[in-house]
């Protein structure tokens, strides 16, 4: 009965999150358009787009292998499944143990690995130039993922996503100097894994700066529904993910209510607007930086997050 | 007597240093040998006085050997082989005279500090003649190593064994086997010096060390 | 028992190599000695598995060979059952794969004789238990695989690179020499039993450590005696490659594990200062390397190099736990490098058949000339992308376990009082986090560069499936790094009685956990479990490919390559290796290798192409090995001269001696 | 029977000398070479089963027991690799039938005079005997009758006179060191008799005895700076002198040392023989390791390492020790068995490519296989690496001296080490490679190098409790 009742829960979360992101996609555009002073496309265009990417024949191109065909469900599965393992509403998800922090960032990077492979597959100039750019990012945007994920489990002493947002919620906290160092890196992180402004255009096509977007160029169709997709579901897990950490509030920790669960989702749903809204502003004020300045400011975020683990090695007070 | 015995040996052990002190002082092949003759001469009597000190009649037989061949044999010997090889005259030394001579000095004190300071029980005869006879090894090797000629260098090699004669009779009652083989292996040595000069007068025009010593098997 | 059955089995091995010179000329010798390699390894193999999962009770022997009054001592425990297993292992799939692979081998004669022998060697390696024995097979492994490395001698490359290796490998076998030496004291107790029994003086320990460290790192390639790795494992034939990458290392591995935590007393705490540091710069300095390369067994032997670093990282904070009475933390991190020994040995294997199968086809190492070889092999290219992906660190495969429970070992050392550990290893581990990224980065490189995108050369157009045992001995590696991936929890309760035996501790059992999943700690702590992320992934993928293709369209069409709607352009246009690692090499090589691109643009009314040329420097080689080179030269062109004196001169000498000889008699007293 | 088994060891060479001096043919003098030698050697085994007690003149003990055996097997597989090499000089006309008399006259000459000098027990006919064994391979290192050779063989000559100048003198101190205590007369040269008075002796004179006969017989040993005429002695002689060289006189002279430093040994007073011999060892094991890059020619590289393992040997037994003893014994008899088969290996290259240059050698492996390979093995056994005999010795020299004496132990291994980098770095470009240079059928006789470098190999994973049994016994006398 238990085991059933969680395993509808775990459900939830998986829809949940699946079906919010384009949602939040959507909701972000909107938002970016109204600081335009555009009126932007509906809120839940990218639902339509799905549809008729999925609908359409996919072209494929001469040279592309089976791998290239294999990709699209690897990249989705991945980050559909680590996505899935963040808490939202409801921490002590029944499989959340099966995959702590570093295994989720571990499964993002594997997407990636695929993704860069995607790009090279077909033999195109454009898809060498994103893949490359790609690994350049993520070499350096993980290990800071990893100085950050060591500073929140020093900090909570676990891993483990549940503990730690639990641990989060819990008054024992206080305010740190690393959690605020920690929450500036991954905030860093975040842009770049998701390839927004500053770091990439995710609007834009045909500009050589372009790093995702040329990866993925040669796929169409539900391929490359899919890949969007993986991509909206990878936002909101950032998004999430800095929630369940740096707000824990309203996650029901482990009962089941449906109150309480109602509850904390749509305190969810709001930590995703302010989220929304926050990243809005943030691209909209700001110009995307040349290719070979993203190290600098990866390099910072790496910093950030060393610093942050070194103080906490130094000491348990800061 | 035994005084006087003693002074005699000594004497003449001396002497012998002092000849070789006078064959560092030669610049010319034919008084080197001379001198080396008279080397040979106070080598002999200063065995045969052994011989009578320690009445070891063997030890005549020494005496008799170094008079022989080194004092007559071997300098005739070498003096035909200058003559026919047209040798040089000239002794082409390495270092002056003078610094030589002072080199050979510091060498005898070396010998004396060195042996004196050894045998103290043991009779001072033996003593003072191992002191000598050290001297003029070193003595020899100092020459070997200051001249340039084939010739002066065979020269230096004999008067070193002419201090290990010395020694050897200063040993008292060593075995007539040693003098015997150092007569014999110094004939011998002689032998294949002679027949070395001759092979090399086949190759060579000259036998210079030096000049011998310019073919060399890494030189290809 | 099982300890009779190994030595028989190298034994046989040492029987197959003169065998096989015997009969060198005769016909299809090779693979007879192939595959009766299999047989005798798989059989040792089989005895080490059931020592180390059924029997678990240390086995000794001796035999009267060896050093007269000391007998070659023989020993079977824990730790040497799993590395016999590792050699086993890699050895059993090295020679199925050259079964097949050795029909392409040039001169066989050069390469068959050497191959058991060499197997043999690392087999008494790990069984032997006094000084002698030890360095006797060390040695012997050295020389055989320096055989190995030089059977292509008429390539003066491989000549030069078998010289630099077995000159670092004999270098590295002094220092253990010596090493031993100490343990052993002036009266030579040179069995591994009385050295465990006495204890040296702390200084003493000190210098066996300093000395193990180089005689084992420069056999397992640390920075900065890793220079022969990258020349040696890629000359040598493939099979014997993956056995020097995959396997010989992992010997010299446990040659460290052997001497500092079985043999040498108590640690102190600065030793892990020491190593931590050195392996940390190994794995950095060693991805970095393997970035710049674009010769792909190169860059294979270039990432043994960073695996090994990872794997001393994971020694270093075994001992420094140890050194602080942290005895469950130490088992962790001893439970991670030895896990990660097994896990590299499989998919550096792995990865090295791949590579010979591509060189036999092609008879390309060079990646540039390579490529789009998924279309023409896609066995090979299948196992090769687990092979990449594993080293890479995924989940959900067998590399990214053992690099988690490393991570989950930092995690445990704030608790270190000693500062200098405090600030070192968060450091470490950024150093680790970085060098998995990179790895990551390079093995997309490797992949898609030499499988992916389109044939570069005529070659890479016309290559063909490798031949039916290469692909089974890679299927084997491949489908056991999943396994490895999926139930690891199996792997580390069988290396409990090693950290039980060499730290007293170990980790918990993990069979018990629910859903097969390891918990190093605690559950509320840290958990991962392959398997379920792999059900995940399958299930996901799958549901989403069926829900598309039955709700959706399945259609598909062929057409040219869009690419920004500029129309076929030719292969050349593709990305290299070269212009791949551009943005990494900017942002790393400019400071490391001080790398310098430089454009030469034809003048405008010229049709040439514009050229760019990288310049690398390899500063381990600049500042270490050609100053000492040199210096060498020096020496020897100055003590030269005197080859050539005059006699007199010579004379000279003698005299010269003589007297200080005698002076120093008069001023004796 | 034993004193047959003396008579046998000393008389067979000396009459087979006096019978090749008068034998005109080439082909017997060869054949019945390789006989008496065998004869000696089987004489000089059954000396091993019935020791004659010591005389005033000869001795058996362990310690030379050992050696008598090894220079008569060597000197047996030398002749058989004599025979072939000789006989192709005589086909390319180096040299004529004359030459070949003396040469096999002198071989058993030679032969003679190491018997001799090994079971001499008067140190006065040790002398001479080494004395004789000095001058017949200065004959026979100029028997080519080149300028090269000739000047080789006066270089040797020269320095070798003046090492018997001064080994004479030091014996001739040791009577005199005796004498008091003795009394005149032969015992006082009796070398059993002397070890047992030695602790009585004037330690002063024993000092300065000691050095004139290191120096003495470090000339032989060809111990740095002394070293000069060996090398060029080597390269220039006929390749079965360079063989006998390396492998036995080398090792008659050091065992005429190892005689008197016992003598030292004995005396308290006296100054410790072991800071000289193991300066002079490392002295030569380095400056003999650095000399090997710049050779060209191959004999003389070789010659160079015989200069190191001699240093390297000298440098045990003056560490002394059971164990340092024990290694150096052992590398004593590794090396000359090994060396020698390098030197067949050699000698047989050198003849099929028409040169020693080793510029214009190359792909030995791919053109002569056997041979090659042989070369390499004995390269390999040479550089000490195991499983062969001399990885044993140099695994106990260095993990005892490491204990006792760090830093000496660490320039003992950078010597090794350099050595080891020079002679590999010329055997790759001898043996591998693509094949360079004239290159005939080999005619070779690899009888004798399989049967030495197969004794080493057996020697360097299992050794015979017998020869550990004499081993240690020495080891001990040696202290």
């Amino acid at each position: 009965m238990v085991l059933i009742r969680d395993l509808t829960i775990q459900g939830v979360q998986m829809l949940l999150v699946l079906l919010l992101a384009p949602l939040f996609t959507g909701f972000v555009r909107k938002v970016k358009a109204r600081l335009l002073r555009r009126r932007g496309p509906p809120l839940i265009q990218p639902y339509f787009d799905l549809v008729r990417l999925m609908r359409k024949d996919v072209v494929l191109a001469d040279s592309a292998s089976w791998l290239f065909r294999v990709i699209p469900y690897l990249v989705f599965a991945a980050t559909w499944v680590a996505a899935s393992l963040v808490p939202t509403f409801r921490t002590g998800l029944l499989f959340s143990w099966s995959a702590d922090l570093i295994a989720i960032a571990a499964l993002l990077g594997s997407g990636r690995f695929f993704l860069a492979l995607a790009g090279l597959d077909v033999g195109t100039s454009f898809g060498g130039i994103g893949s490359s750019r790609e690994v350049m990012i993520a070499s350096l945007a993980e290990p800071a993922m990893i100085m950050i994920v060591f500073t929140l489990a020093l900090i909570a002493g676990s891993t483990q996503l549940s503990t730690m947002s639990a641990f989060m919620a819990s008054p024992a906290v206080g305010l740190r100097v690393s959690l605020a160092l920690a929450l500036i890196a991954l905030i860093m992180v975040a842009i770049a894994e998701n390839n927004r402004i500053p770091i990439d255009n995710p609007a834009t096509h045909l500009e050589l700066t372009m790093v995702h977007e040329a990866m993925v160029l040669e796929y169409s169709g539900r391929h490359l529904a899919l890949i969007e997709l993986a991509s909206w579901l990878k936002l909101v897990l950032y998004v999430s993910l800095i929630a369940c950490l740096f707000a824990p509030w309203g996650i029901e920790s482990s009962g089941a209510a449906l109150p309480a669960l109602a509850l904390g989702i749509a305190a969810y749903i709001a930590k995703l607007a302010v989220g929304g809204v926050l990243l809005a502003l943030f691209e909209t004020s700001i110009a995307k930086m040349r290719v070979f300045r993203v190290p600098e400011f990866l390099g910072a975020a790496l910093m950030l997050g060393l610093l942050a683990t070194l103080l906490r090695f130094v000491s348990g007070s800061f | 007597m035994n005084g006087l015995a003693f002074d005699i040996a000594h004497l003449l052990a001396g002497s012998l240093v002092l000849v070789s002190l006078l064959e560092l002082y030669q610049d010319r092949l034919y008084a080197l040998l001379n001198i080396y003759a008279l080397h040979a001469v106070v080598l002999a009597a200063s065995v045969a006085w052994q011989a009578f000190v320690q009445d070891a009649p063997h030890l005549y037989i020494t005496a008799a050997i170094a008079l022989i061949f080194k004092a007559t044999v071997i300098p005739v010997a070498l003096h035909r082989i200058i003559v026919r090889l047209g040798i040089h005259r000239e002794i082409e030394k390495v270092v002056g005279v003078g610094i030589t001579m002072l080199a050979g000095m510091a060498l005898v004190a070396l010998a004396m500090v060195v042996m004196l300071r050894v045998t103290r029980e043991a009779d001072p005869l033996a003593r003072e003649d191992l002191a000598f006879a050290l001297s003029v090894v070193l003595l020899g090797l100092l020459m070997m190593v200051t001249r340039r000629n084939a010739v002066s260098q065979v020269v230096g090699f004999m008067s070193l064994e002419n201090g290990l004669v010395l020694a050897a009779t200063g040993a008292k009652g060593m075995p007539l086997v040693v003098e015997i083989s150092v007569a014999f292996s110094i004939l011998i040595a002689f032998i294949v010096i002679g027949i070395f000069l001759f092979r090399i007068r086949e190759r060579f025009d000259t036998v210079d060390v030096q000049i011998l010593s310019d073919f060399r098997g890494e030189r290809q | 028992m099982m300890l009779s059955v190994a030595l028989v089995c190298a034994a046989a091995l040492l029987a197959l190599a003169v065998l096989a010179v015997l009969l060198a000329r005769a016909p299809y010798v090779g693979r007879l000695i192939y595959a009766a390699c299999m047989i005798v390894t798989a059989v040792s193999l089989a005895a080490a598995l059931t020592h180390l999962l059924a029997t678990r009770v240390p086995e000794a022997l001796t035999l009267p060979v060896g050093l007269p009054w000391l007998g070659a001592h023989l020993r079977l425990d824990a730790l040497s059952a799993f590395f016999l297993a590792v050699v086993d292992l890699g050895a059993m799939t090295a020679s199925l794969f050259a079964i097949g692979y050795g029909e392409h081998e040039s001169a066989p004669e050069r390469v068959v004789p050497f191959f058991p022998a060499f197997l043999a060697g690392m087999t008494l390696v790990v069984l032997a238990d006094d000084a002698f024995t030890f360095l006797l097979s060390w040695e012997f492994m050295s020389l055989t695989s320096w055989a190995l490395v030089i059977s292509h001698h008429r390539v003066p490359e491989n000549v030069r690179a078998g010289y630099i290796y077995l000159l670092m490998a004999s270098f590295g076998t002094l220092a253990l020499l010596l090493a031993f030496g100490l343990l052993a004291g002036s009266d030579g107790l040179y069995t591994f039993a009385q050295m465990r029994a006495a204890h040296p003086a702390a200084a003493t320990d000190a210098l066996v450590l300093l000395l193990v460290l180089i005689g084992a790192g420069s056999k397992a390639g640390l920075v900065p005696l890793h220079v022969w790795l990258p020349l040696a494992h890629p000359a040598a034939p493939s099979h014997v490659s993956a056995l020097m990458s995959g396997v010989m290392t992992k010997v010299a591995v446990y040659g460290f594990v052997r001497i500092v935590f079985d043999l040498a007393g108590a640690p102190s705490w600065w030793w892990s200062i020491v190593i931590l540091t050195v392996a940390g710069i190994t794995t950095v300095m060693g991805v970095l390397y393997a970035l710049m390369q674009h010769d792909l067994k190169r860059l294979l032997a270039y990432h043994t190099v960073e695996n090994i670093g990872i794997i001393f990282i994971g020694l270093g904070l075994a001992l420094a736990f140890k050194s602080q009475g942290m005895l469950f933390a130490a088992a962790l991190a001893l439970t991670a490098a030895l896990l990660h020994v097994f896990n590299h040995s499989l998919f550096k294997s792995l990865l090295f058949f791949g590579a010979g199968a591509v060189l036999t086809t092609t008879g390309e190492r060079d990646m540039e000339h390579l490529g789009g070889l998924i279309h023409r092999m896609p066995q090979t290219a299948f196992v090769f992308l687990i092979g990449c992906a594993a080293i890479s660190a995924l989940p959900p495969l067998n590399g990214f376990v053992s690099e988690w429970l490393t991570f989950q070992a930092i995690l445990l050392s704030p608790q270190l009082p000693s500062w200098g550990l405090k600030l070192l290893v968060p450091a470490i581990g950024a150093l680790l986090a970085l060098s998995a990224a990179l790895a990551a980065a390079c093995f997309v490189k490797a992949y898609g560069i030499t499988f992916l995108g389109r044939p570069r050369t005529r070659a890479a157009e016309t290559a063909s499936e490798t031949d039916w045992f290469s692909r089974m001995a890679m299927m084997v590696l491949a489908s056991l790094c999943l396994l490895a991936g999926i139930l690891p929890g199996l792997f580390i309760d069988a290396l409990a009685p090693i950290s039980s035996f060499l730290i007293g501790e170990s980790m918990p059992t993990q069979v018990g956990a629910q859903w097969l999943s390891i918990v190093p700690i605690a559950e509320s702590r840290s958990s991962y479990d392959g398997l379920l992320v792999f059900l995940f992934m399958a299930l996901s993928g799958t549901l989403a490919a069926f829900v598309i293709h039955r709700l959706a369209s399945d259609r598909l069409r062929r057409a040219p390559a869009w690419d920004c709607g500029y129309p076929d352009a030719g292969v050349v246009t593709q990305y290299s290796a070269t212009s791949f690692a551009q943005p990494i090499r900017r942002v790393f090589g400019t400071v490391v290798f001080r790398a310098r691109e430089t454009v030469e643009m034809a003048p405008p009314d010229d049709t040439r192409p514009a050229r760019l040329t990288v310049e690398l420097h390899d500063p381990i080689w600049e500042w270490i090995y050609a100053p000492l080179a040199g210096a060498i030269g020096v020496v020897a062109d100055r003590l030269n001269h005197l080859q050539f004196l005059t006699i007199r001169q010579f004379l000279t000498l003698v005299f010269c001696t003589l007297v200080v000889l005698l002076l120093v008699l008069a001023l004796w007293s | 029977m034993t004193f047959n088994a003396l008579a046998g060891v000393l008389g067979i060479p000396a009459l087979a000398a006096a019978l090749f001096a008068a034998l005109p043919n080439y082909r017997i003098a060869a054949r019945s070479n390789i006989a008496a030698t065998g004869l000696t050697l089987l004489c000089s085994m059954s000396l091993f089963f019935a020791k004659p007690p010591p005389g005033a003149y000869f001795l058996v003990d362990d310690l030379n027991g050992t050696f008598i055996v090894l220079t008569s097997f060597v000197g047996f597989t030398t002749s058989i690799f004599s025979a072939s090499y000789i006989g192709h000089e005589l086909e390319v006309g180096r040299l004529t039938p004359p030459f070949v008399r003396f040469y096999h006259a002198m071989y058993q000459v030679l032969m003679f005079a190491m018997n001799l000098a090994l079971i001499a027990n008067n140190i006065g006919l040790m002398w001479v005997a080494i004395e004789l064994a000095t001058l017949t391979t200065v004959m026979m290192v100029g028997i080519y009758r080149t300028h090269e050779a000739l000047e080789a063989a006066w270089k040797y000559f020269i320095l070798g006179s003046v090492g018997i100048a001064l080994a004479l003198f030091g014996t001739i101190l040791v009577y005199m060191a005796a004498r008091p205590v003795i009394g005149e007369g032969l015992d006082a040269m009796v070398w059993s008799v002397l070890v047992t008075r030695a602790g009585a002796f004037d330690p002063a004179l024993l000092d300065v005895a000691f050095v004139f006969l290191l120096l003495g017989y470090g000339t032989k040993i060809g111990l740095a700076p002394l070293h000069a005429w060996l090398p060029d002695a080597h390269a220039e002689g006929p390749t079965p002198i360079s063989a006998v060289l390396s492998g036995l006189l080398l090792n008659v002279a050091l065992y005429a040392l190892l005689r008197f430093k016992m003598l030292l040994a004995v005396n308290p007073a006296a100054i410790a023989p072991g800071p000289l011999m193991v300066t002079l060892g490392l002295v030569s094991l380095v400056f003999a390791a650095f000399m090997l890059y710049r050779r060209r020619d191959i004999k003389r590289m070789f010659a160079y390492s015989s200069i190191e393992h001699m240093g390297i040997i000298t440098f045990a037994f003056g560490m002394g020790g059971p164990l340092a003893n024990f290694a150096g014994l052992l590398h004593m008899t590794m090396h000359s068995l090994t060396k020698s088969a390098i030197f067949f290996a050699v000698g047989h290259v050198a003849q099929v490519k028409g040169t020693q240059r080793i510029a214009d050698m190359g792909g030995l492996t791919e053109t002569h296989p056997v041979l090659g390979w042989t070369l390499i093995l004995g390269v390999i056994a040479i550089a000490g690496l195991p499983p062969l005999g001399i990885f044993t010795s140099e695994f106990l020299v260095v993990s005892s001296t490491f204990a006792r004496a760090p830093a000496l132990a660490l320039v003992l291994v950078f010597g090794m080490l350099v050595g080891f980098a020079a002679l590999f770095l010329r055997l790759n470009s001898i043996a591998f490679g693509e094949a360079r240079g004239p290159s005939e059928k080999a005619k070779a006789s690899y009888l004798p190098m399989f049967a030495h470098l197969g004794l080493v190999l057996i020697a360097g994973v299992y050794l015979p409790p017998a020869l550990v049994g004499w081993f240690e016994t020495v080891a001990k006398l040696l202290g």
